[in-house]
C-alpha cells in the first residue's frame, strides 16, 4: 500500500453513517473509494453537486457533470445540483459535517495553511478559507513531511487559510489531532515507531499513554 | 420576447477595457462560442470576474492566451499556468477572492445589497485593508459589491423571453452573475419556444436577460 | 367612471412595453386589467411570480399560485416561479421597472409615507421598503383626499416609507410629478380644474404653462 | 435516509417557547398538517419567524388564534385582525421587518453570514438602533442574521434523502428557512422514491432537512 493510499484509508474510517463529505482535489478525492456503500453518506463537490458518484463509462460522460477538479463524474439517486451561491451557504453555514483537504503546513494551533507559497505558488485559495471556517468538521490528509522537511510545524511559515483549529491530521506517519493543550499523536502507522515520528517532525508533540496504530479501512 | 445574435454581433458590443463576468467553473458551464467570438473580435484590456480561468483552450483560458485580459477577480487560478506566468510577468494583475466570498460580492451587486458580512478571511491575508464588523460579539469581514458592465451567461435551454435554466455542475457562478451583469448575454444549449420551460425550472427569470445568442448552427 | 378606475387608466400609460411591473395590493392591482395585451409586459408578484396572469376560471383555481394579496392568479406562458430571496433581489437590485403602490400622503419632497398609522394602523412594512427603495420607477397611485384631509403635505406627518423620492404621484383628481424644485403639477383629471386641484392639496404645487387634461387608456 | 413522523410525533419534539420559521405568504406554502398538530398540541411560548400571520383559521393563524404565539418576528401583519388585537392588547409583541430584509437576515443566519448591508430602511424608523456602515461612500444598514429552533416546510414534492422541490408561488420563505432552522421538519404535497425529482429541480438539498412528515391518509 503507498503512503497515499494508507492516509486514504485511514481518513474513510471518520466518516459517519448518513453525513455530507466534501472531499478536496488530489489525494482527499481518494477518500471516496474507501468509504463503504451503504453508509448513506453524500459527497459534495463544490462547484454544484451533492451525491457526487464514481466515474462514469468511457463514452458515457456528460460535459455537464463534473468534480471541482473537472474530472467526469455520476449523481447518485437523490442527488441535487446547486449553484455557488448555494454550495458555499451550505459550507460557510455549517451544514457540511466534514470536508477532507491537502495542505502545505499545519502548526501546534492546529492552524492550516494550503493555498500559498509566496514567490513560487499562488493558485488562490479556491472553496479552502470558506471549507476550512464553516465546515463541521476539518481533516487534512497530507504527506508528514515534503522533500525531507516536516510539514508539522511550531508556528506557520506559509499564510494562514483560516483562524479555525483544524479537527485532525492525518499522514502517511501518524495520526494527530490538535487540542487546546497542543498536537496530540493518536496513532502511529503501520511498521511506524513513535521515535521515528517524533524525528519526522519539527512540532511539539503530545504523547498520553499508549498510541495505538491506525485502523484502516 | 427577445431576438438572438450571432456571437461576432453580441461580441461587437463589448467595448476594449471592458469588466465582463463569465460563468463556468473549469470551464464547464462557460459560454464558449461567446468567448470564441470575443477571442475573434479581438478587443483588449479586459477585466474579467469569475471563479477561474480554467486552463489553455478551454473557456476563459482561451481569453487569457490571446492576451486581451488585463486584470482578474478570482478564487483560483492554479490550473491555468498561462495566468500563473502572466501574473508573475505583470502583464495581468489579479485579485484572489476566497470563492464563497466572490459569489456572495456578485449576489450583492445584483441584489441591490451594499455588502455582505463573512467570517471567512479573518486573520488572514484576506483581512488586509478591509472594514471589520462586530456583530453580536463576533467580527465579520465587509464584503463589497461586484457588478460588471456585461455577464455572459452559459446556459442550458433558454425561451425567447430570456428565461433560463441550467444543468447539474454546469450552473455554478451562472444563476448568480446573471444578476449581477449591466448587459447580460446568454449561450444556451438549446433555445425552446415560450411555455416549454416550466415555471417551477426557470432559475435566471428572462427580465436579467438582455440578449441570447442565437442556436449553434 | 368611478375614481379608482380612472387613476388605473391612467397609470396603465406610464407602463412600458416589455418591462417588469409590480403591483399593489387594492387600487395598484387594478392597473393590469387596462394595460393592452400584446405590450409584452411582465407583472410581478412579491411573493413569487413573474408573469402573473389573470384571475383563472371558476374549478381551475390552484392554491399553490397566488397574487400577493392571496387570491388566485394564473401564469402566463413564459412565466417563472421565484422564491423571496430572489423576488426581493430582482427588486432591490433595480431589476424591477417600475412599482406602483398606494399611499397614504406624499409630500414636497416626494417622499412616500403608507405603511403605518401610529396608535392606529400597524400592519407592517411588506415589501413597501424594499419596492420604494429599489424600483427602477415608483409610481403612487391613490384618492387625492381621504375624509376631506390632502394626502399631498407639504412635509409627511406619517413614518417615511423610504429616503427615495418617488417618481409619479396619479390621483382622481390630478398627476404630479415631484422634481428637485417641489411637486410640479403634470395633468389635471377630466372636468377638474386647477382651482378645484390647488383647493384640495395641501401641498404647494408648481403649475408652468398649460397643465393638460389626463390622458387615459 | 429519512423516515417520516406522524404530525403529533413531529409537534411533540417542539418545546415551550421555542422558536419557528414557517414558511408560506399568506399560508400559501404554509405547512398546515404541522401547525394542526401544535395547535393540537397546545405548546405555548412561541417565537415565530414568518413573513406574515395569515389569516384566522390559516396557516400560521391558527398559532395566533390559538393563543400560542408570545412573539412574532413578521413583514405584515396587518391582514389578520386577531394578530393586531393581541399585539395592542400587548399579549404579542411583535418585531415588524421590511420583507427583502426579513429573508436576507434569515438567508444570512442559514449561510453563516455575520449579516447583510441593506440600504432598505436607511431615514425610516427601520434604522433605529442599528449599525450603520458606509461602503463606497453611501450609507447601509447592518441587519443581523436570523437563525431559529426549528424550521418548518411546506414543500410540493419530497424524497426520503430529505430533497425538496416547491411550486410556483408556494415555493416563498420555505428554501430559504429550510437552511435556518437547527432542526428542520417538511411537509410535502407528496413523497416520492429517491431518484424521482430530478437534481435539477431539487431546490432544497436532502441535507438540510431532519424530518419529513408522513403523508397525508
Amino acid at each position: 500500500m503507498d503512503a497515499k493510499e494508507l492516509i486514504a484509508r485511514r481518513v474513510a474510517r471518520e466518516v459517519r453513517p448518513g453525513s455530507l463529505v466534501n472531499l478536496g482535489i488530489g489525494l482527499p478525492s481518494m477518500v471516496a473509494n474507501f468509504v463503504p456503500a451503504g453508509l448513506g453518506v453524500f459527497f459534495q463537490a463544490e462547484n454544484g453537486v451533492i451525491g457526487l458518484g464514481a466515474r462514469p463509462p468511457e463514452g458515457m460522460e456528460d460535459r455537464h457533470l463534473t468534480d471541482a477538479g473537472g474530472g467526469f463524474v455520476t449523481a447518485v439517486p437523490g442527488a441535487a445540483s446547486i449553484d455557488s451561491a448555494m454550495s458555499f451557504g451550505l459550507i460557510r453555514g455549517g451544514h457540511l459535517d466534514m470536508t477532507v483537504l491537502g495542505g502545505l503546513q499545519v502548526d501546534e494551533a492546529g492552524h492550516l495553511a494550503n493555498w500559498k507559497v509566496p514567490g513560487k505558488m499562488v493558485p488562490g485559495m479556491g472553496g479552502a478559507m470558506d471549507l476550512v471556517t464553516g465546515a463541521a468538521r476539518v481533516i487534512v490528509a497530507m504527506q508528514h513531511a515534503a522533500k525531507g522537511q516536516s510539514k508539522i510545524v511550531p508556528k506557520l511559515t506559509l499564510p494562514l487559510t483560516a483562524l479555525r483549529r483544524v479537527d485532525l491530521i492525518v499522514t502517511d506517519l501518524a495520526v494527530i489531532e490538535p487540542t487546546d493543550a497542543g498536537l496530540v499523536l493518536r496513532e502511529h502507522a503501520p511498521g511506524v515507531t513513535l521515535d521515528e515520528i517524533i524525528a519526522a517532525t519539527e512540532a511539539t508533540l503530545i504523547i498520553q499513554g499508549d498510541v495505538p496504530e491506525m485502523m484502516l479501512i | 420576447m427577445k431576438g438572438a445574435l450571432k456571437p461576432a454581433a453580441a461580441a461587437e458590443m463589448i467595448p476594449e477595457g471592458a469588466s465582463l463576468m463569465i460563468g463556468g467553473f473549469m470551464a464547464v458551464g462557460s459560454p464558449e462560442r461567446m468567448i470564441d467570438a470575443i477571442v475573434a473580435r479581438g478587443v483588449g484590456g479586459l477585466t474579467i470576474i469569475a471563479n477561474d480561468t480554467a486552463m489553455p483552450g478551454k473557456g476563459i483560458g482561451k481569453l487569457v492566451s490571446a492576451g486581451l485580459v488585463r486584470h482578474i477577480i478570482a478564487s483560483h487560478i492554479g490550473l491555468n499556468p498561462e495566468t500563473q506566468a502572466k501574473m508573475i510577468s505583470g502583464e495581468i494583475t489579479c485579485e484572489l477572492v476566497p470563492q464563497g466570498t466572490l459569489i456572495e460580492r456578485i449576489r450583492a451587486g445584483g441584489m441591490g445589497l451594499g455588502g455582505v458580512l463573512t467570517p471567512t478571511g479573518l486573520g488572514t491575508e484576506v483581512e488586509d485593508g478591509k472594514q471589520v464588523v462586530t456583530v453580536e460579539g463576533k467580527r465579520f469581514l465587509v464584503e463589497t459589491p461586484l457588478k460588471a458592465d456585461f455577464a455572459l451567461i452559459g446556459a442550458w435551454q433558454a425561451d425567447y423571453v430570456g428565461n433560463l435554466s441550467y444543468m447539474l455542475t454546469a450552473h455554478n457562478f451562472n444563476p448568480i452573475i446573471a444578476l449581477a451583469g449591466r448587459t447580460v448575454i446568454a449561450e444556451a444549449d438549446s433555445i425552446v419556444p415560450v411555455g416549454v420551460i416550466p415555471p417551477d425550472a426557470v432559475k435566471t427569470p428572462g427580465v436579467l436577460v438582455d440578449h441570447l445568442l442565437i442556436r449553434a448552427s
